[in-house]
């Protein structure tokens, strides 16, 4: 069952054209990478499914609901409370964590199961207990964003996401502000969530495991999808010559 | 000698109550103008503009003068000189609060405000909940400065006849032929400078469990 | 104080020797001395004063000062003289050397024209102000059953600021030297108008530093002298109309 | 009114050598502060942070009439009170901005400092020509807000009888019986205040082609 | 022959024993790789042979002078005369650039020529503009750092370290701060002055990277080093249990 579809989605800022035509599907439970150069759009495309950024024109569905398509000529977007839900459908892990900084882990978590689904105090917490636990941070709920290392703070953010029960969560380079091992932690629990048939999309940097987690691989360069398919076929033999000189990069 | 000290505690309520009436106005006050000089309407903002530009760039000792004379020569309309002392030192902080609240809001990334847009806070939820919180911890620096600057501000009250403090020791100075009350004065406003600042740090570290 | 009478009086020696003679004044008090349009200084006492230096054979400097701060400035040696409609009380003259009086001033009480006061009593809970550092303040603390009959005292920098506050009704009287006031009344053509009671009858003297007697006297001598030639009444004259002045008598 | 400009000019004149003067000998003194202050020998530090917290704990109304008087009382010695203003106002302000500087020099990254170590500058060069010109950007904004309130407060000069702007302004008032010349004056320091943030702003646009 | 030779070397921050007895030396031409744990003492290793930070005792000679060892239980450090050669000698490029930022790319790279090194100004902006040319910056000399990109601004850190014609080129970890497009570039870099014989330290979380270039590597942990050879051996067939266990988490 398709969860998201993106028909010919467009966003310039200015001038300058970051999406210039992009469509894709996203089915349950799968597990989409998007690679692709430094600019090429990738952040921008997440941004436009968290409705952090208007597209300018195509459409965007979302388990359904249409979230914004165009007509003569114009976007169209659904009311507010249609955008609510949707919202609420996809999570988002950015790439700097974007913790509140004056709210315990703990707090960090619960605020918008309280807040934004109108959970319980209790109810929240012991979802936030339990994710914690998963995220091996139990010990850590009363703490601070800022005492923790960048691994933890991200698997805090991770969690933050989840709690909200999204439908699909979305993540914006993961690992990018990570030191080396700690990623090693970070790409184990997207890996794990994977395992669990969450369905994500993750724009990600790190070609092995983007190979190793994906069901379907996107590369997109200069606003547009070059090339999209499993990763066997991506990464092994890829069909576009720009796709193959970008992978000669990460080669060695 | 003996009777000095009465006075100049005298001078000194006189003082506080300028400086508490002062800051319980003009903290609220200084957001409403932050509010329209962030405002999205090109009127609101230019004249809210103008009106800080003024503030901060005429000497209150003048602004008091305005804000006491002025209405009786506009419009007949006369009033209470702690009133207007009061007045003059609310609109005129409340210009300096707001341009340091400004720069606070404006410091917050926007990462916050993504953030919560994402997991669907409202944005009134996000601005009393996310944004000022954070803040108030960035602020708290300037904030003390300029609350330290109104402490020795209020000794310009005396420019339309209020007996501060600081007019009392002048006064008593004048009369006793000595410069001890000065002193005292002097001494007086250290202290109450000491107590804000201890007051200003107390608050920052007690923020100080996140950064 | 004491340690300095004790030291000799060369009070004199020193001014003549400098050549030159500093007169403290406020210098926004007219008409006894106040700047003119032109931004110079002008008044009663500063042509008393150019009159008496020009006798002495000295320079004369003005130096305008802040009225609360005169005794230091005076103490510290800035001027030589505070001679600017001072009035001569005890406290003062415990503090300073005088000349004896020159002329003759009080403490009269302003009201705006419309208002209903009469006497001194008519002003029973109502607010008063005054020049802060004046002896507007010594003749109030002189008469205490004025001073315990009103509601509030209002101190002022300015006497301006006073008489500005007079008209918005933010006091209902002012007391000022009645020299001040019918010239600003005068002057102002507001709707002032002075009681006839007075509070205090008083008299102007120079106030020189305690000890300084030789050149109190010499100072004096000179008035004295204009006194008799004619030319103080002229200067009295062309200030007031009237010749007020006290020397001689 | 015809009389009043060249008055007002006049009283300007002084008002802007009071605020040239004293720039002019604060802006080096908070240095040597700065650099007391940020001394490793106690003494000096604590004898410098206890000057500093006096100048800017008690009113610069009551510094000038210490300035001005105090000598006397202590020493039995007197001077020109245009010297005393200037005494006042540079002690005053370097204070100020000693706190300043210190603040712009504690917030170079330290890698600043290492990579110079290791190229081998000496300490002195690396001061001068690595610190110092990024000290400079980053105090400008600081320095403005310092700057503009000297303006202003320039009109505390007439506490020791220096007739200023807005001392000539109200002594005009008093002649004249009407606020035009106190508005007049007030325009002026909104002018001379507007030409300082230009000049400011100016350089600090200027300093713009890094960060 | 040897260059720098570190003999049991200890240095501790207040209790905290950072470094507790290392020792190497390090040959002409030859490039040596440290890697090791977060915390494990590396940086501090390169700080202290940069004089950046003091050793509490132990010997460090380097190009036959000694700059500092221990007698009786104190440490002695050489003259600053001394110091300051020793100082030329070793080049350091940081984690973060470090670059003047007030400085164009050119003044960057000849301040030190001339101020140090007292060049003419002429021969230092020749020297400059060589090195830029090698940097493949030629059309940046009048760029200010904040213009450039972080891999630019890397290798202008490079450009300015090299100007001084240094014996050994220290890197500490020198492409964390970069994207992973940008940080092939500097690898790039960092291979050719290998290939060219420039003796360099690398402290690097780049394994690929170590293995390609080092002569050896050190493997540090915990202020020691556990393990030293050349990367063939170390990476392939390591001693040391730690070792192994470092090695798997990078082996994905
Ligand atoms: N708010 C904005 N205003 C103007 N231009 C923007 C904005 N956001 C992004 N861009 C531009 O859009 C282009 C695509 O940016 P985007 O962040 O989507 O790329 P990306 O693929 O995520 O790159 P990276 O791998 O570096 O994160 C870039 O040229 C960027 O400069
Ligand atoms: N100036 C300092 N004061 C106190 N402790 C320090 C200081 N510098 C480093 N340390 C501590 O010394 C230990 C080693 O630090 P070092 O930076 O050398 O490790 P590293 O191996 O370079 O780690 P990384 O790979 O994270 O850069 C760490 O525990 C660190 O917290
Ligand atoms: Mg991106
Ligand atoms: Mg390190």
């Amino acid at each position: 069952m398709s969860i998201i579809t993106v028909e010919n989605v467009v966003k310039s800022f200015d001038a300058l054209g970051v999406l210039r035509g992009i469509s894709f599907t996203l089915n349950e439970g799968e597990v989409l990478s998007i690679i692709g150069p430094s600019g090429s759009g990738k952040s921008t495309l997440l941004r436009c499914l968290t409705q952090l950024e208007r597209i300018d024109s195509g459409r965007i569905e979302v388990c359904s609901m249409t979230m914004a398509h165009s007509t003569g000529g114009t976007i169209q977007y659904a009311d507010a409370k249609t955008l609510k839900q949707i919202r609420l459908k996809l999570g988002l892990v950015f790439q700097n964590f974007n913790l509140f900084p004056h709210m315990s882990v703990l707090r960090n978590i619960t605020e918008a199961q309280v807040n934004v689904l109108a959970k319980s105090k209790g109810e929240a917490v012991a979802t936030a207990r339990q994710l914690l636990a998963k995220m091996g941070l139990e010990e850590k709920e009363d703490a601070y964003p800022c005492h923790l290392s960048g691994g933890q703070q991200q698997r805090v953010s991770i969690a933050r996401a989840l709690a909200l029960n999204p439908t699909v969560l979305c993540f914006d380079e993961p690992t990018s502000a990570l030191d080396p091992e700690l990623t090693i932690e970070i790409l184990k629990v997207i890996k794990d969530l994977a395992k669990e048939k969450m369905t994500m999309i993750v724009v990600t940097h790190e070609m092995a495991f983007a190979r190793d987690i994906s069901d379907r691989v996107i590369f997109m360069d200069e606003g547009l999808i070059v090339e999209e398919g499993p990763p066997d076929v991506l990464f092994n033999a890829p069909a576009k010559e720009r796709t193959q000189r970008f992978l000669s990069r990460y080669g060695q | 000698m003996r009777n000095l000290l009465p006075l100049l505690l005298a001078g000194t309520i006189t003082t506080l109550k300028i400086f508490v009436l002062t800051l319980l106005f003009s903290i609220p006050l200084g957001a409403l103008v932050a509010r329209g000089r962030m405002s999205k309407n090109p009127i609101v903002s230019t004249v809210i503009n103008i009106y800080i530009m003024i503030m901060r760039g005429t000497p209150l000792i003048l602004q008091l003068l305005f804000v006491y004379f002025g209405p009786y020569y506009l419009f007949g309309a006369s009033y209470d000189r702690f009133t207007a002392v009061i007045i003059g030192f609310v609109i005129n902080y409340a210009a300096y609060f707001a341009e340091i609240y400004r720069g606070g809001v404006q410091s917050i990334p926007i990462g916050q405000w993504e953030a919560s847009l994402v997991l669907g806070f409202s944005r009134a939820h996000t601005f009393t909940h996310v944004i000022v919180p954070q803040v108030v911890k960035r602020i708290i620096p300037a904030m003390g400065n300029e609350v330290i600057t109104l402490v020795k501000d209020t000794a310009l009250a005396q420019t339309i006849g209020v007996a501060e403090l600081f007019r009392v020791a002048q006064s008593a100075s004048a009369r006793q032929f000595s410069t001890t009350p000065i002193v005292i004065a002097g001494l007086f406003y250290f202290i109450m400078n000491g107590v804000v600042s201890r007051l200003f740090d107390r608050f920052e570290k007690k923020l100080d469990y996140y950064h | 104080a004491k340690e300095q009478k004790s030291l000799e009086d060369n009070s004199l020696e020193k001014v003549m020797s400098k050549g030159r003679f500093v007169m403290g004044l406020d210098d926004s008090f007219p008409p006894m001395g106040f700047r003119d349009e032109k931004g110079e200084i002008v008044g009663f006492d500063v042509d008393l004063a150019r009159e008496v230096t020009k006798r002495l054979g000295v320079e004369l400097k003005l130096q305008p000062i802040d009225w609360n701060a005169k005794e230091q400035e005076l103490n510290t040696g800035n001027i030589d003289c505070i001679w600017n409609g001072f009035t001569i009380t005890d406290e003062r003259k415990a503090a300073m050397t005088f000349t004896p009086p020159y002329i003759h001033n009080a403490q009269v009480v302003v009201v705006r024209d419309d208002a209903p006061y009469t006497t001194l009593a008519s002003l029973a809970g109502k607010t008063v102000g005054y020049q802060a550092g004046s002896s507007a303040s010594q003749a109030i603390d002189d008469s205490p059953a004025f001073k315990s009959s009103i509601k509030q005292l209002i101190e002022f920098k300015e006497n301006l600021t006073g008489l500005m506050d007079l008209e918005i009704g933010g006091i209902d009287a002012l007391v000022v030297d009645v020299t001040v006031a019918s010239d600003n009344i005068r002057r102002s053509g507001k709707a002032f108008r002075i009681l006839a009671e007075e509070l205090a009858p008083e008299d102007y003297g120079i106030g020189f530093r305690k000890g300084d007697q030789k050149l109190a006297d010499a100072v004096w001598e000179q008035l004295v002298a204009m006194h008799n030639d004619g030319t103080l009444a002229q200067i009295a004259i062309a200030w007031f109309d009237v010749d007020n002045t006290v020397v001689g008598n």
